[in-house]
C-alpha cells in the first residue's frame, strides 16, 4: 500500500486512490483524421514502462481530484506529483 | 536420448543411491548464431522451443532465460488449467491446450501431475448466471464438456461450499468442466526443458537480452548479457517483460504489466477436491497434492514490475474466501506472493508476427497464461516456422487492436482464471 | 402530510462514545474557483470559504467545509430558503459556479466522546493523529470502505456524514466496531 | 512418564496456577506462562509428530516460531479446532487439547512410517519421474494415493466461534522486537519525543537476555537479565511508548506499512472465547521502523539428526532458565562454536550431566574456560556421524575428524544420551527486512546475510543486523538509534558492559561422515523430510539456482518456511558448485513472516459486512410487503412481490399485466442521478453522448447513449434539461459511479476548458415511477393543481411540482412503453411518497412491480439494457440504434471507433427479436442460435440476451444478438439445447405498441 501525496490533500494512504494508467496520452482533438493506426495507437498501445512512469491517479474516495505522479515501476517509489496541466518537475 | 523415467530407472537407482542421474537439461555457452531464438524460458517458452524441434524440426535454436527457468508466472500461478471460454477463437486456442495436456506427461516422459479434478465456476448474481449459461451453451456446441449445476448441484459436487441463501451474493448455480483441472506448475518448465534440450535446443540460464538488431524492417539477432547472438527469427515470449524486449525493438505493445497475487494456506489433509472459481467475489481455490490450499487473488490496477501487490487485493480475496467457506477462517496463510502479467485490453493473448520480420511475440496471456503453455508453445512454433499463423491462432494477431476486431474474454477471464 | 423517515439509525451509546443521528439538516454543495465566486459566496453566507485543503470555517450555524479547491460543502442549521435562493440567484444563475442541495445526498451522524477516534481509526486508513488534536480539520476518506467525509467540530466531537443509501450499513458497522474498542 | 523435569525453580511461571490439558487424549499439567512445548517437556514428552514424508518420529526442536517438527492439532475436533499449531509458541491454557499430527493410528505406531522403508527409491522429485504409465492407473491409483498423503493437520469443518478485528496505527517509530536492542531502541525513541510502538511476539519482553543468569555477561556490574529487568520495568512507565505483547509482525510492506497479529485470546481457555475477539490485525504506518527481529540457532546437519531429543543447544538453554525444564538427564551437547557453551554451563549449574562435542580443535573463549572449570567433558575434533533411538534418542556415535576437516578418521565412540542439544552459529533474522525490498550482503566470516540497502526509512539493530555478542549490540544499537533518531537525550551512552567473546569459529555446512551420503541421512529440512543428498542429487540433475533446488527438493517449503532449513542448503549448494556463497543470492523471503490465521487478515468483514449494501429510501415498504430482493451491484433492488405463494414467474406476469392494463409502481430510486451545471453544459452532453443536445429545449427530456472510446455502448440513460445551464443525467443502476468517474476524468484532464460542474444526487432524491394507462389519474390525484394535459405535460418533458409543500421534480418518461410518470423527491420523504402514490393508486389497482418485471415490459417494447443485451462489444449501430449517432457532430467519446474496418463489417452481430415457433416455450437466456446444427464445426451467430413469456401478448419473447441480424428478419434459426432443439424466427426487436400508441394512452 503506497502513500500518495494527493497535490490538493497531502498524503493519503493507496485505498483512496484509483489509478488510470499512463499519463501525458492526449485525446486527439480530430479523432477522424487519425488512420485506424494511428487511432490504435491512442486507445491500445502503451509504453507500460519498467522504470520511471509517468502517470495518471484520481483521489477517488477523497477530492476527487485528477493528477499525475511520477512513480518508479521497477520499486514502486513515488518520486514526484503534480497536477493536470502542470509540467512535470524534473526527478 | 537421456535415461528414461520411470519406476523401474527409480528402483534401479536406488542401488547406486541416485548418484547416476544425468542432467535433466546441460548448461551450454550461448553459441555464435542460432536458427531461431526464443526469448523466455517460461513454461510458453521452453514449450515453444520443445515444439519447433520436435514438430518443425527446428533444432539449432536456443532459449535465452535472464533468470532460472520457469521462475517467472510458470512458477508463481495457481495452475488452473480449463477450456470453458466463450468466444470460438478463445475456445479453440485453450482447447487445443487441453487436449495436449492430456497426454502431456507421456508426451515428455516427466510427470507434470495433471490432475482432471473438475473446475467449477460459481454464479452470484443474475448476471451472471446469463453470462455463465451463454458460456455452457457455446462451450457445449464448441465440443467442451461444460455443464451448469443447479445451487443444490454445485452443493453436491463441492459441500464444503456455503450455498445458504442467507449469505450476501448467494450462489445461483455454476457450470463445471470435469476435464479441467491443475497440474504442477515447475514440472511443466523443467518437461518441456529436458525434452527441448535432448532434441539439442539450448537452454541458456542467467543470459539477459539487453537489444535487439535489427537491418531496417528485419531481425539480425540479439545482445544480451552473454554476448551476441546472430539469428533470423526471435519469438519472445517475455510475459510481465514483453513491452520491455518490444521496446528494444522499437515498438509499442498494447500491454500493461500489471501485479497479481496468489497465496497458500498451511498444508492440510485433503478438504477440497476440486478447483472453484468465482468471478463476482473474486475467489478461487484448490487444493495441492502437499495439502496447501492454493488461492489465487486479483490483479491491482496500477502497472509494477515488483511482483508485489497491495495487501487490500489479498484482503478482498480472502474475505470472500470466507464468505464462501467459513470453515477456513481459522486456516492460516503460509506463504504469499506476486507475479507481473501483461494484460490486453481485451483479456486475450497475442501470439502474432509483428511488422518486424522475424520477430515474434507471444504475450499478454494475463492472469491466466498457464492453462494454455502447451497449446501456447504449440502454435507460436508454428507461426515462428511458418512465418503465418496456424488458424489456431490466427485472431490473436496484433492488427485486431486496429482493425477491431477484438476477442473480448473480460467475462470469461475477469479476474479470476 | 409527507412524513420523513431514516434509515434506522437512533441515538446509541458506548463507553465514552455517543452516537447522534443530526436530521434533518441542510447541506449544500458549492462548486466554483474565480473571484466573483467566492466574493458572493462569502457575502451571502458571511463566511469566506475555506481556501486551505483540509479545513473548515463554522460561522453561527453554518460550517463550511472545505472538499476541493474548487468544492466546499456548506451545511448547518441555518441555512434555509431564501439563503439557497439568494445562492441560486447570485450563483448559479450568473454562470459563477454551482450550487446544489445535496441535504439528502449524505447523512450526518455526530459521533463524540473520548473513544471516538479509536471507532474511527479501525476503520479508516487516514492518521488520526493528524486530526485527532486540531478543530475545525475535515477529511475526506474511506471508513470500513464507505465514502465519508469527517468534520472534526470540537475536541473528541466528529460530524460524519455518510451517503444515505449507505448509511444504514455504516452504522451496523460502527456500532458493531464501537462494541470490540 | 511419572518422572517430573521442571526440577528447577524459576520466576518466569506462575507456579500457582496450575494448568491441565491433553495431548492425545492424555491429560498432563504445566503452569500458567508455559508453552504446550515446555510442559510436555516438563512430563517429559518429547515425541510430537511425524515428519511430512517419510513419517520419522519427531520432537520438539526449538522454542520458537521457527519450530519445524513440534507442530500439533489444538482445540479438539469441534468448531476451535486448529491445524499445525507450533507447540512451542501456544502457551496453554486449562483444558487444551492437542494431538499430532500426519499419523495414524498413533503417533507411536504410524502405518505411513512405512515410507522411512522405501526412502531409497523416492528421493527428491520421484514423482516426477515415474506414475506415468499406464496412463489410466494416474487416475484411478497413483494421483488419488499422492492426493491422500497431503497435509499435516485437519481443516476445520465448522464456522469460527471467534472473532477477528482490524486496527489502524500510525506512528514515529516503530521497534519490532523486544529483546536488548529492541528496548534500548524504545527507550531511547521515547525519550526523545517520538510517538513509539514497540512490538513483540512473547507475552513478556526481553528476549534471550531477560533469561541470561551467566555471571560472564554484565551491563554496568549487574548480571545481565538483572539489568534488563530493571529496564523492562522503567519502560513501561514512558510516555509516548505502546507496548504490544503476544503480537508478531508477518508482513513489512513498502512505505513503511506493517501488517501484525496481536493474538488477544489464543492463551485463555475456551469457554472463555465464544463470540469474542480472539486476534487483531494492525495495520501499520510508521514514519520509521527499527527491526530487532533476533536470529535463530542453527542446526548441524549430519546422520540421523532427526530423532526426537535433538534439540537446538540455546532452546535447550532457554526450556532451563526460563521455564525450569530439563530436556534430559543425559545431555550431550554438538556444536561448532562458543554460544553453546551457555547451555553446557547452565545444564552443569543445575546438576545435570553434560559432555560437550566440538567440531573445532579449541577455543579460547571465557565460556570454554568456564566449561573447563566446571569439569565437563569436551571432545575436541570430533563429529557425530550417526543417532540412534527411533522414538527417542538413545546414543550418538562420534569419530575424530580428519586434520582438513572433510572426513572423520579413526574408532567410533558410542555415548548414550537422552537429550542432544545442537548449535551451528546464528542466522539474522532478515526476514522483515527482504520483504521490504531490502537487499542483503553476506558476512564471509560468519557465513551470514545482513541487512545492506534499504529503500525505505528503517534500520536493523541487535543479532538481526550481525551483532551476536552483547557489548556489539548494546553499542551498536545505542549509536545506530542516536543517529537515526537524532537522538540528543541518551541514557544509555556510559553503559559498562563485558561478556565473553567468540573466538575460533569453524562451519561445516554437511559434517562428513564415515558412510557414504547415499546411506545416511543429513537432514536439512525437517518437516519435509529433504536431506543433504536430495540437495545434491537436485544439483547432478541440473538444478543450479536455489529456487530450483528449493522446489524440487521442496527444501524450506514447509510451514516455518525454511527458517532452519534454507541457510544449509545455500551452504552446500555453494560447496557443491564451488561458488562463493554470496553470490547465490537467497531465496525470496516472502510474507507472512509467520502463518496468518484467515480470520485475521479478513477481521470484521465476513457475514454482514462482506460488503455493503446500499438499500434505497422505500426499502423497508418493500420488505414489509415480501418483496424478493435482487442484488445490483452494491443494492438490493425489489425483484418482484409473490402473493398468496406464487412464484416468481406467476408475480411477474401478474405484476406486469397490471402495469399494462391499469397501473404499476417502480422503485427507480438506485438509477445514477447527475446534477450538471455550467455554461458549457450543452456542450459537454455533446461530447459525451452520441447524440445531439444543443437544440434539446428547457424542461425537456432525452435518451443518451455513452459509448466508451472504444465505440462500444457504455452507458444509457434520459436527461432533463432543467435550465439553460442545468441538466440532471441519469445512468443504469449499476453504472454510476463509473460513469460520474469517467465524465470528471475527460472534464479534469481532457477538456478543463468547459465551464461544467458535476455533482451526485443519486442518494439525494427517491424516485417512484409510475406507469400505466392509469398513471395520469394517479399523478392528477397526487398532484391536483398540477396540469397533465398532454400538450402541456408531453412525454419526454418534466415539470416541478409541490406535495404538501415539498418539492418534487416529475419527469414523463417510459421504459416500459405506457404512459409514465417518474416522481423525484428528497429521499427522507421516499417512503412518505411511496405510500402516498399508493394511497392514490389503490382505486385503480396500483400494482408494486420489481426488477424481473421491468425487464420484461421493456423487453416487450425492445428496450435495452445495457450490461444484459450488450457486453462491451455492441456499438449503437450493431442495437440498430442508428438513429441515436450523430452523424453532424465532429466527435463524441467513441465516435472514431465506429469507423474502423471492424466495426463497420455489415455482418456483425445485431440485436434482433427472436420468436418461439412454439409460442409457450420461453428460450433460455445465454442461449446460442445456429442455422444449421449439422455442420461442424457448428457455427454460432449469436445468443439470446433477454426472453419472457410476454402475458399482454401471450406468447414467449426473446431479445438476441445475431449475426447480419438485420438481414435476417423473418428467417428461421434453431436454438440447440441440451436435450432439444427450439425452431425461433427472427423477428423485429420491438414486439409489443410499435406506434408507440401507448404513450400517451
Amino acid at each position: 500500500m503506497f502513500i500518495i501525496n494527493c497535490p490538493f490533500c497531502g498524503e493519503r494512504d493507496q485505498s483512496e486512490f484509483s489509478a488510470g494508467g499512463e499519463a501525458h496520452i492526449v485525446r486527439p482533438k480530430q479523432p477522424t483524421e487519425l488512420s485506424d493506426d494511428e487511432w490504435a495507437d491512442f486507445l491500445f498501445m502503451r509504453k507500460n514502462i519498467k522504470g520511471i512512469q509517468f502517470e495518471r491517479w484520481n483521489h477517488a474516495h477523497g477530492c476527487r481530484k485528477w493528477f499525475n505522479v511520477i512513480r518508479d515501476t521497477s520499486n514502486d517509489k513515488i518520486h514526484a506529483v503534480y497536477k493536470m496541466g502542470e509540467k512535470p518537475p524534473s526527478i | 536420448m537421456k535415461n528414461n523415467y520411470s519406476i523401474i530407472s527409480l528402483i534401479k537407482n536406488s542401488f547406486t543411491y541416485h548418484e547416476n542421474w544425468q542432467q535433466a537439461w546441460r548448461d551450454p555457452e550461448p553459441k555464435k548464431e542460432y536458427e531461431a531464438v526464443i526469448v523466455g524460458g517460461g513454461g510458453h517458452g521452453l514449450a515453444t522451443a520443445f515444439y519447433l524441434a520436435k514438430k518443425h524440426n527446428m533444432k539449432n535454436i536456443a532459449v535465452v532465460e535472464k533468470g532460472w527457468i520457469g521462475g517467472g508466472n510458470t512458477g508463481r500461478n495457481t495452475t488452473i488449467i480449463r477450456s470453458n471460454y466463450l468466444w470460438d477463437a478463445s475456445a479453440g486456442l485453450y482447447d487445443h491446450a487441453l487436449k495436449l495436456w492430456e497426454n502431456l506427461s507421456q508426451e515428455i516422459n516427466y510427470n507434470v501431475m495433471f490432475s482432471q479434478r473438475g473446475v467449477m465456476n460459481l454464479a452470484h448474481n443474475l448476471q451472471d448466471v446469463r453470462d455463465l449459461k451463454r458460456r455452457t451453451h457455446a462451450n457445449r456446441l464448441n465440443g467442451i464438456d461444460a455443464v451448469w449445476l443447479s445451487t443444490e448441484e454445485v452443493k453436491k459436487f463441492c459441500p464444503i461450499i456455503n450455498t445458504s441463501p442467507d449469505i450476501r451474493y448467494p450462489v445461483l448455480g455454476g457450470t463445471l468442466q470435469r476435464r479441467a483441472g491443475t497440474a504442477r506448475h515447475d514440472a511443466v518448465a523443467w518437461g518441456y526443458a529436458r525434452g527441448a534440450d535432448a532434441m539439442g535446443v539450448d537452454i541458456i540460464q542467467n543470459c539477459e537480452v539487453k537489444g535487439i538488431k535489427r537491418n531496417g524492417d528485419t531481425v539480425e539477432g540479439i545482445e544480451t548479457t552473454k554476448g551476441f547472438i546472430k539469428t533470423k527469427k526471435i519469438g519472445v515470449v517475455a510475459a510481465g517483460h514483453s513491452s520491455v524486449i518490444a521496446n528494444m525493438a522499437g515498438i509499442r505493445l498494447p500491454l500493461e504489466s500489471k501485479p497479481l497475487q496468489a497465496l497458500v494456506s498451511e498444508p492440510v489433509k485433503p478438504i477440497i477436491d476440486t478447483v472453484v472459481m468465482s468471478n463476482a467475489v473474486h475467489a478461487y481455490v484448490s487444493q495441492s497434492d502437499k495439502g496447501e490450499l492454493v488461492i489465487g487473488a486479483g490483479t491491482d490496477a496500477y502497472v509494477s514490475y515488483t511482483q508485489r501487490g497491495s495487501h487490500d487485493i489479498v484482503e478482498g480475496t480472502l474475505k470472500a474466501i470466507l464468505e464462501l467457506y467459513p470453515i477456513f477462517s481459522r486456516m492460516k496463510m503460509l506463504r504469499q506472493w506476486g507475479g507481473i502479467v501483461d494484460i490486453c485490453p481485451d483479456a486475450s493473448p497475442i501470439i502474432s508476427k509483428t511488422n518486424i520480420k522475424g520477430l515474434y511475440f507471444n504475450c499478454g496471456w494475463g492472469t491466466g497464461g498457464f492453462k494454455a503453455t502447451p497449446g501456447s508453445g504449440d502454435l507460436f512454433a508454428h507461426t515462428i516456422a511458418n512465418n503465418e499463423p496456424h488458424k489456431l491462432n490466427a485472431a490473436f494477431n496484433l492488427n485486431r487492436f486496429v482493425s477491431g476486431d477484438l476477442v473480448d474474454e473480460h467475462g470469461a477471464a475477469a479476474v479470476a482464471h | 402530510m409527507l412524513n420523513i423517515n431514516y434509515p434506522k439509525i437512533e441515538k446509541k451509546e458506548f463507553p465514552n462514545l455517543e452516537l447522534n443521528l443530526v436530521e434533518p439538516i441542510k447541506k449544500l454543495n458549492l462548486r466554483g474557483k474565480n473571484r466573483d465566486f467566492f466574493t458572493k459566496a462569502g457575502r451571502i453566507l458571511s463566511i469566506m470559504l475555506p481556501i486551505e485543503p483540509n479545513t473548515s470555517a463554522t460561522i453561527k450555524n453554518i460550517s463550511a467545509l472545505w472538499l476541493s479547491p474548487d468544492e466546499w460543502m456548506i451545511y448547518g442549521k441555518d441555512i434555509d430558503k431564501n439563503l439557497k435562493i439568494s445562492l441560486d440567484s447570485e450563483i448559479s444563475k450568473l454562470n459563477l459556479g454551482s450550487v446544489t442541495d445535496i441535504s439528502d445526498q449524505w447523512l450526518l451522524i455526530n459521533m463524540k466522546g473520548k473513544n471516538v477516534f479509536e471507532v474511527l481509526s479501525k476503520g479508516s486508513p487516514f492518521d488520526i493523529n493528524k486530526f485527532k488534536n486540531t478543530k475545525n480539520v475535515v477529511v475526506q476518506t474511506l471508513l470500513n470502505h464507505v465514502d465519508v467525509i469527517l468534520h472534526h467540530t470540537d475536541t473528541n466531537n466528529v460530524d460524519l456524514f455518510v451517503r444515505k443509501s449507505f448509511s444504514e450499513h455504516l452504522w451496523l458497522w460502527i456500532n458493531d466496531s464501537s462494541s470490540f474498542l | 512418564m511419572s518422572e517430573n523435569f521442571r526440577s528447577i525453580e524459576t520466576k518466569f511461571l506462575d507456579k500457582t496456577n496450575r494448568i491441565s490439558f491433553k495431548y492425545n487424549g492424555k491429560k498432563y499439567y504445566g503452569y500458567k506462562g508455559d508453552t504446550l512445548a515446555s510442559a510436555l517437556l516438563s512430563n517429559g514428552v518429547h515425541l510430537i509428530g511425524r515428519s511430512f514424508k517419510y513419517h520419522r518420529p519427531r520432537g520438539i526442536m526449538t522454542c520458537g516460531s521457527e519450530e519445524p517438527n513440534a507442530i500439533v492439532q489444538i482445540g479438539g475436533n469441534g468448531s476451535f479446532t486448529e491445524p499445525n499449531v507450533r507447540a512451542t509458541e501456544q502457551e496453554i491454557y486449562e483444558g487444551l487439547e492437542a494431538s499430532s499430527q500426519n499419523c495414524w493410528p498413533s503417533v507411536e505406531f504410524d502405518i505411513g512410517g512405512i515410507n522411512n522403508l522405501i526412502s531409497p527409491v523416492i528421493p527428491a522429485g520421484f514423482y516426477y519421474k515415474t506414475f506415468m504409465w499406464p496412463k489410466k492407473l494416474w487416475y484411478s491409483l497413483y494421483e488419488p494415493a499422492i492426493r491422500l498423503s497431503a497435509g499435516l493437520g485437519k481443516s476445520p469443518t465448522q464456522p469460527d466461534p471467534e472473532l477477528y478485528d482490524h486496527n489502524h496505527l500510525h506512528c514515529d517509530v516503530l521497534i519490532v522486537g523486544g529483546g536488548i536492542s529492541g528496548i534500548i531502541a524504545a527507550s531511547i525513541s521515547a525519550d526523545n519525543g517520538n510517538n513509539t510502538v514497540l512490538i513483540d511476539d512473547k507475552n513478556s519482553l526481553g528476549g534471550s537476555t531477560i533469561y541470561q543468569n551467566d555471571e560472564n555477561f554484565k551491563i554496568n556490574d549487574e548480571i545481565s537479565s538483572t539489568w534488563l529487568d530493571k529496564k523492562i520495568k522503567e519502560l513501561k512507565k514512558k510516555q509516548n511508548l505502546t507496548i504490544k505483547h503476544r503480537t508478531s509482525v508477518a508482513a513489512f510492506h513498502g512505505y513503511n506499512y506493517l501488517l501484525a497479529r496481536e493474538s488477544l485470546a489464543d492463551h485463555k481457555s475456551l469457554d472463555e472465547r465464544l463470540n469474542k475477539l480472539r486476534q487483531r490485525l494492525w495495520k501499520i504506518r510508521a514514519k520509521k521502523v527499527i527491526l530487532a527481529t533476533g536470529a535463530i540457532e542453527r542446526p548441524l546437519i549430519f546422520n540421523n539428526n532427526d530423532r526426537p531429543g535433538v534439540m537446538l543447544a540455546n532452546s535447550v538453554k532457554k526450556y532451563i532458565d526460563f521455564f525450569g525444564v530439563k530436556c534430559g538427564n543425559k545431555n550431550i551437547i554438538f556444536t561448532n562454536n562458543d554460544s553453546a557453551y551457555e547451555t553446557a554451563i547452565s545444564l552443569n549449574k543445575k546438576g545435570i550431566e553434560v559432555v560437550v562435542i566440538d567440531i573445532r580443535k579449541n577455543s579460547s573463549s571465557t565460556l570454554v574456560q568456564t566449561t573447563k572449570d566446571a569439569g565437563i567433558k569436551i571432545y575436541w575434533n570430533h563429529a557425530i556421524v550417526n543417532t540412534s533411538g527411533y522414538r527417542r534418542i538413545k546414543s550418538i556415535q562420534i569419530m575424530e575428524m580428519s586434520e582438513d576437516g572433510t572426513n572423520v578418521v579413526g574408532k567410533k565412540t558410542s555415548l548414550l544420551c537422552d537429550s542432544l542439544s545442537i548449535s551451528g552459529g546464528w542466522t539474522p533474522m532478515v526476514h522483515l527486512f527482504t520483504q521490504s525490498g531490502g537487499k542483503l550482503k553476506f558476512r564471509d566470516a560468519d557465513q551470514v546475510f545482513l541487512p545492506n540497502t534499504v529503500i525505505s526509512d528503517q534500520i536493523s539493530i541487535g543479532s538481526c543486523n550481525g551483532d551476536f555478542e552483547l557489548d556489539d549490540v548494546i553499542k551498536n544499537t545505542i549509536s545506530e538509534c542516536k543517529n537515526f533518531l537524532s537522538a540528543s537525550v541518551i541514557d544509555y551512552d556510559l553503559l559498562k558492559v563485558s561478556c565473553p567473546k567468540q573466538k575460533e569459529s569453524k562451519n561445516i555446512w554437511l559434517l562428513p561422515n564415515n558412510k557414504p551420503l547415499g546411506k545416511t541421512k543429513p537432514f536439512l529440512d525437517f518437516q519435509n523430510d529433504s536431506t543433504a543428498k536430495d540437495i545434491k542429487l537436485a544439483m547432478r540433475e541440473g538444478f543450479k539456482s536455489i529456487e530450483h533446488v528449493k522446489r524440487y527438493t521442496t527444501t524450506g517449503m514447509g510451514t516455518d518456511q525454511g527458517k532452519l532449513a534454507n541457510m544449509h542448503a545455500l551452504g552446500i549448494i555453494s560447496e557443491t558448485a564451488g561458488v562463493k556463497m554470496g553470490s547465490l543470492g537467497t531465496t525470496t523471503f516472502r510474507p507472512p513472516y509467520t502463518p496468518l490465521t484467515f480470520g485475521t487478515i479478513v477481521g470484521r468483514n465476513v457475514g454482514t459486512f462482506f460488503d455493503i449494501t446500499r438499500k434505497t429510501p422505500m426499502h423497508d415498504w418493500h420488505k414489509d410487503h415480501k418483496a424478493q430482493f435482487e442484488n445490483v451491484g452494491q443494492w438490493k433492488r425489489a425483484w418482484y412481490y409473490p402473493k398468496d405463494g406464487e412464484n416468481m414467474y406467476q408475480a411477474v406476469q401478474r405484476e406486469s399485466k397490471a402495469a399494462r392494463e391499469s397501473a404499476g409502481i417502480l422503485d427507480a430510486s438506485t438509477l445514477g442521478k447527475i446534477d450538471i451545471k455550467g455554461t458549457d453544459a450543452s456542450e459537454f452532453l455533446n461530447r459525451v453522448y452520441t447524440n445531439a443536445w444543443s437544440k434539446l429545449g428547457i424542461s425537456k427530456c432525452r435518451y443518451g447513449l455513452m459509448l466508451n472510446e472504444d465505440g462500444m455502448v457504455y452507458d444509457d440513460g434520459v436527461t432533463t434539461r432543467l435550465g439553460e445551464n442545468h441538466y440532471l443525467m441519469t445512468t443504469t443502476t449499476g453504472g454510476a459511479a463509473n460513469v460520474l468517474s469517467k465524465l470528471e476524468d475527460y472534464l479534469q484532464t481532457e477538456w478543463p476548458e468547459l465551464d461544467v460542474w458535476l455533482t451526485s444526487v443519486t442518494d439525494h432524491f427517491a424516485t417512484a415511477s409510475i406507469c400505466g394507462p392509469n398513471s395520469k389519474n394517479i399523478l392528477k390525484k397526487l398532484f391536483p393543481n398540477l396540469d397533465f394535459n398532454d400538450e402541456n405535460f408531453p412525454h419526454m418533458s418534466f415539470k416541478n411540482a409541490e406535495m404538501d409543500g415539498i418539492n418534487c421534480r416529475i419527469m414523463r418518461i417510459s421504459f416500459t412503453g405506457e404512459h409514465s410518470y417518474e416522481i423525484n423527491i428528497e429521499s427522507k420523504y421516499g417512503k412518505s411518497l411511496w405510500e402516498k402514490c399508493m394511497d392514490a393508486g389503490k382505486e385503480f389497482n396500483i400494482t408494486p412491480y420489481g426488477t424481473e418485471t421491468m425487464h420484461l415490459l421493456r423487453a416487450e417494447k425492445g428496450f435495452i439494457i445495457v450490461g444484459q443485451d450488450t457486453d462491451g462489444t455492441m456499438t449503437p449501430i450493431d442495437l440498430q440504434m442508428d438513429w441515436i449517432v450523430s452523424k453532424k457532430k465532429y466527435d463524441f467519446i467513441g465516435k472514431r471507433s465506429l469507423y474502423r474496418s471492424d466495426t463497420m463489417r455489415e455482418d456483425r452481430k445485431q440485436l434482433v427479436g427472436l420468436l418461439t415457433d412454439n409460442p409457450k416455450e420461453i428460450l433460455e437466456e445465454g442461449a446460442q442460435i445456429v442455422k444449421n446444427e449439422k455442420k461442424q464445426p457448428i457455427e454460432m451467430l449469436g445468443h439470446v440476451t433477454s426472453s419472457y413469456f410476454s402475458p399482454n401478448l401471450n406468447k414467449s419473447i426473446a431479445l438476441a444478438v445475431v449475426k447480419n441480424g438485420k438481414k435476417l428478419k423473418g428467417q428461421k434459426l434453431l436454438v440447440p439445447m441440451k436435450d432439444k432443439t427450439i425452431n425461433v424466427t427472427v423477428s423485429d426487436f420491438i414486439f409489443f405498441d410499435s406506434k408507440n400508441e401507448r404513450l400517451n394512452a
